[in-house]
């Protein structure tokens, strides 16, 4: 049992860094939900698939490095602690590409994927409707057969990058009048400049549109731009959830750098009192850290718990072990920016990261699954106690 | 001993909730955060005509105050209404002017405030120099450590508010050097944690009013004060939170029932409902030591401030975990609320400030 | 409103100080739930009976003061102050005595309260059984009619005092088949000492017998032992449970000087990082204390919230609010007695005291009704949230 | 990298599970809570034999370690089974003798420790001077700020336990001064966390082994390996509080369904299982920095110390509140994790000291 990086992670990892510390923009971009700010991030993220570092651990022939996980551990670390722009493909990349890995053609990544890397393609989510938050099987838009296609109806929303993005991913009601209310859909590709879609963006708590409605009349969509067997959207689209909610979504390098931010803020200002949080947060980044580093640990769909020695006896539930993951990152990042906000104190309202961070870290525990949802499946299929009325 | 209000105070609290239910109070709070300030100045006026801001003037400035018994109603009903404006500057601002005694700015502004007819704003060491609302507050107090000072804000000589309701066109008083760079606050500012809030920090001038101890210890009660008014403020903002989120979660059906009837719902609801009960005893624990003696009072006030404060921002994370995604949005009324939650809880004193006050310095009675 | 003392209520709490002065026993007594403990602190119930101050709130009749609540307040902060010793007769003076006052006869009245005053009788409490735990409707033990009385059965448990006390109530099925399990109740008393009757003691996570199980086999008790109507003795016991839970069970005299004495305990051996907690702790002590001032937030079965101001509209619920403070005050207990724990550092295993407090806070959030059924208790009547599957 | 397990550990671990499971530790910690020592010493002597002890001593003195990876999985399973005895204090103590080296003491117990033969205490400054179990100890290593000695234990020169399994007559070996009166331990004793762990402090006196810088670092090592296996034990006893809430969760019935169908239930017992997932890794991790660098481990073994040391008392009181009365009784098992989750959270650093640590001393790698 080690934490030695080998010759060639080391190197990895330097190269990283020093592309990193030469090319990070020194004035922060714009807002990533901001007309002028999502065309930045667009921009960055084709300086980074130039340079190689836009989808590192995907395999070459797509754009990405074939890195190991942790190879992209390492990446992520240097990238958060370089301080480096948020990632505006983010939703195509933890999202899509990965059900597209598990369920997609080879013509579909062919066509998808490399223009996704680039930034050339920005894509949204779109899960939820007004009636299906976290009870997601409850979704009533409809994809109904058409010559060589599906004609697409109904309402989504929250849909996070939406306002600027150029496509969107989501689950379709295809089959109607299956018994249970999880079967039947399929999974869809569109575009958002699609003749019949009207996307309407939602300002978020600070003003900045990002999420929209998408209003869907008729939309068509061919045959190729289904994703998984038809009328089987559930069981590709729950991979894609363990994957949204995981270790990929939100890698431990990003809340080492913030634990690390946060350390040096209170050694400036420092209440003596709040070490005990700021302690807190340290130890829980670095748990986070190492959980990752664990094999089972690694995120998505593969993840079976993140018991690096014995005893872990009790998870071992494949994506519900994701669920831990989020759980803890979001509670981290919200006691983190609470923490910094009080160090702050009165000037709090005039310290943009931080408190752009808090409005960022209060969404935590609602998306991808409210944490109440992440607990109930916790203690249903990694505990195994029984369910509840849930569902 | 009568630990509770009485049937006045009760009736003065019930005047400005039916006051405040039909003036659409969020409405001007968004026209605020969008820089017109006219139907928040207008709203100001009626709480003025209500007596509001007369609870802080002395008697000899035409107020009754100042009376924090009252100010504390007051103030948890502006907080449950989502009022926009420098309210709790403008009663500590005017607390100070009071205490300072003799200075022609007494004279001159404490009247007008009395009424409604000026807002003021304060900044202080309390408040790392920052003044709320400054640019349209018609004078700003500005109190360093042993010195304070008056700017008279960009609108300080203006009349009411123009009849279209946008921001005036302020020019600059007498000569003073501009605001600073308005930093916080307005829609899609990105950075601020409650749009409605204008942050910034008055510039070096203005008209000296008074310095060495006597306004080192005036500008420490009028800080005791807006601690204790935010306090008061962030009670009633949290039990505005708590009040919506029940309502939400009997409604809201998701898994084929009411979300209000998951445990997990239930007792994070329950929890807030906790938290506000046991901080309301402390507010007005606060308002009676003020009463009895400020000198005495740094304790209660930063008990107060720190539970009332923590409260709130805990009602905010309930009632966003409970409406989910639309109480996250900024269209959806809640957001004003939960962005005022977010302020409060570190504006005129942050929970660790206050939680060394209470160590350092014991309660009395 | 203000928070001054009468002339009445200085003297009160002035005489009250001084003769705790000159009589708290220097040494503290052998602990409550020991038997030599038992029977000290049995004596020390009489000597308080004697100088007047067993049961300050009682009508003088009884033994009292006929205090009002403020008095009685105010005499439990000073009692707690003094570090006087714990009250064996309190299942007796805070859960029977209510229930008598609303619902017992003047007979049981004049026989069974002043023996409780003087601590002759001590009482416990013989609420749930093996299958009736938070679920207490449950309850199976059974009051069978017969001449002149009932014949108990069946088993209780958790009966707290019931190893050396001399009597106890509880309910009983009186009147099987009822459509609903709190129907058919009826609310007796007994005495342990009873043909039929075997106690036998259950040691706590310290050793100590701090409760027993009750075996009844055929227990005679005559009509004059039950305590309100027969068959209503769900009603006459819900009063009793709200007392149980409320402010008249841990009165915020108690927390005050627990707070103290951990403010003490900090300056002396402080870590500053502990500061936050430490502050938490007198903040609500405080917090407490001045809850109980307010004539709404008094304890048991009248209280209606403890809203002093304007605004605390959620609270009318009568007997509920007693649940807001039973969470409050079992919570502050815990969170009290972990920082001290933790103040003492490893000597915390050598510390009397504050080893023996959390012994005790530990079992806060589970008597009395757990916090989980409180809280249900509180979104239900008091916020009006829908009821949830328990019940 | 490879921040797992390898085959024989994960094998070494359940040789360990399987003997401890057939060993009745409960019964063995009970017997030690009552001062029969008899059964506790021959579980400790059969965990020798499979090779427990021997990851603490040095190969010189006939053990093969230290071991840290695989003292960290011994650790789990000793608490997952409640196993009774000074055995962090064994560890340490014998890590501390093989490091000063060429003493004569490491030589004349080493082996014994490593066997199995002989437990150790060990008294520093760390623990506040106090020794676990000393009374029952073969030897107390005392360890000041800057000196080492040792305590001949009362049965220090003693052979095997007597065959009825009661503590033996101890008498006091050579002359020294008897310990000081035990405190804690017992059932009844009424202020003790756990009644199976009794601490005393060691009297002065006794064999001098060391002084100075090296005692000093020394002694530092030492109480760092202490707090590591008190974390890894104290992550088995989270483990074990865990499982047993669930399995009881499942099977007890109220309100007529199991009460592990309540969100309220799930939801605690989701979060004990994030504390002991999320503390696992640090434990692990400690142990790599410990193996690489122990004078670079201390803000990883903090760090571990704190997360499984919380994440054990937090399983503790869940288990409280899943199995309501019955888990509060000394009769029923469970007890015996929960005082040891409560008295592991501060033995050997307390939280408080733990993110000191931290915060003053930054992760290596």
């Amino acid at each position: 049992m080690d934490l030695e990086l080998s010759a060639a992670e080391r190197g990895f990892r330097d190269e990283a860094r020093a592309w990193l510390a030469g090319n990070v923009p020194r004035v922060p971009l714009a807002p990533l939900d901001s007309e002028r700010g999502f065309a930045r991030h667009r921009a960055w993220e084709r300086k980074l698939y130039e340079a190689g570092w836009a989808v590192v651990s995907w395999p070459v022939e797509y754009g990405g490095r074939g890195c190991s996980m942790v190879e992209w551990l390492l990446f992520e670390e240097e990238y958060h602690a370089a301080g480096a722009p948020a990632r505006v493909g983010q939703n195509g990349t933890q999202l899509l590409a990965p059900t597209l890995f598990a369920h997609g053609t080879e013509e579909q990544r062919a066509r998808v994927l490399p223009a996704m890397a680039r930034g050339e393609t920005v894509w949204a989510q779109a899960w939820s409707e007004p009636e299906a938050g976290s009870d997601l099987a409850a979704l009533r838009s409809v994809a109904v057969r058409t010559a060589g296609g599906w004609l697409l109806s109904g309402q989504k929303t929250w849909s996070s990058r939406a306002a600027f993005a150029d496509h969107a991913f989501g689950l379709f009601r295809s089959h109607p009048g299956e018994a249970r209310p999880h079967r039947g859909l399929t999974y869809l590709m569109f575009p958002l400049d699609a003749a019949g879609v009207t996307v309407r963006p939602i300002a978020r708590l600070d003003g900045l549109p990002a999420f929209a409605e998408i209003f869907l009349d008729e939309v068509f969509v061919p045959d190729a731009d289904v994703v998984g067997e038809p009328g089987r959207g559930w069981q590709v689209a729950m991979d894609t959830a363990a994957s949204e909610r995981g270790l990929l979504l939100r890698s431990p390098g990003r809340f080492t750098a913030a634990a690390r931010r946060l350390w040096a803020l209170w050694r400036e200002s420092g209440d003596p009192a709040l070490g005990e949080r700021v302690a807190d947060a340290l130890i829980r980044a670095r748990a986070y850290r190492l959980y990752g580093y664990a094999p089972a640990g690694g995120g998505g769909a593969a993840a079976g718990g993140g018991a690096a020695g014995a005893g872990g006896a009790a998870v071992g539930g494949g994506a519900a072990a994701a669920s831990l993951t989020k759980v803890f990152w979001s509670e981290l990042d919200l006691a983190l920016h609470e923490t910094a906000l009080e160090l702050l104190g009165p000037s709090q309202e005039d310290c943009g990261d931080w408190a752009a961070g808090h409005t960022f870290a209060l969404a935590g525990p609602l998306y991808a699954g409210t944490n109440e949802i992440q607990r109930d499946i916790i203690a249903e299929r990694l505990l195994g106690l029984p369910k509840g009325r849930r569902g | 001993m009568r630990f509770s209000l009485d049937t006045e105070q009760r009736e003065f609290g019930r005047t400005l909730a039916r006051l405040l239910a039909a003036s659409d109070a969020p409405a001007a709070a968004r026209a605020w955060a969008r820089g017109e300030y006219g139907p928040g100045r207008a709203l100001c006026q009626r709480l003025g005509d209500a007596g509001v801001f007369a609870l802080a003037v002395p008697e000899k400035h035409g107020g009754c105050g100042p009376l924090p018994v009252e100010i504390a109603v007051a103030f948890e009903e502006l907080g449950h209404h989502a009022v926009p404006g420098p309210l709790v500057e403008t009663v500590a601002a005017a607390i100070l002017l009071g205490r300072l005694g003799g200075v022609g700015a007494a004279e001159e502004w404490l009247p007008r405030v009395s009424t409604g007819h000026a807002l003021l704003s304060l900044a202080a060491p309390a408040s790392d120099g920052y003044a709320l609302d400054a640019e349209t507050a018609d004078a700003v107090v500005v109190a360093g450590e042993t010195e304070v000072r008056l700017w008279r804000g960009a609108c300080g000589a203006a009349g009411p508010e123009p009849a279209d309701g946008n921001a005036r066109a302020c020019g600059v008083a007498g000569g003073q050097e501009p605001l600073d760079a308005v930093i916080g606050g307005g829609p899609g500012a990105g950075s601020s944690l409650d749009p409605v809030r204008r942050l910034s920090r008055p510039p070096r001038g203005g008209e000296p009013l008074a310095h060495g101890p006597a306004a080192r210890a005036a500008v420490e009660e009028a800080t005791l004060w807006a601690a204790f008014a935010t306090a008061a403020q962030a009670l009633g903002v949290g039990q505005a939170l708590l009040d919506r989120s029940v309502e939400y979660a009997r409604q809201r059906r998701q898994f084929g029932v009411a979300i209000g009837s998951f445990q997990a719902v239930k007792h994070r609801l329950a929890d807030v409902l906790i938290g506000l009960e046991f901080a309301r005893p402390l507010v007005y624990g606060a308002a009676v030591a003020l009463a009895a003696a400020p000198e005495r009072a740094a304790a209660d006030v930063a008990a107060a401030k720190v539970a009332a404060g923590e409260a709130g921002y805990a009602a905010a994370r309930a009632a966003l975990q409970v409406h989910g995604a639309i109480g996250y949005t900024a269209e959806y009324d809640l957001s004003l609320w939960i962005g005022r939650a977010r302020a409060l809880r570190c504006a005129w004193g942050t929970p660790g400030e206050c939680r060394r006050r209470v160590l350092t310095e014991p309660f009395h009675k």
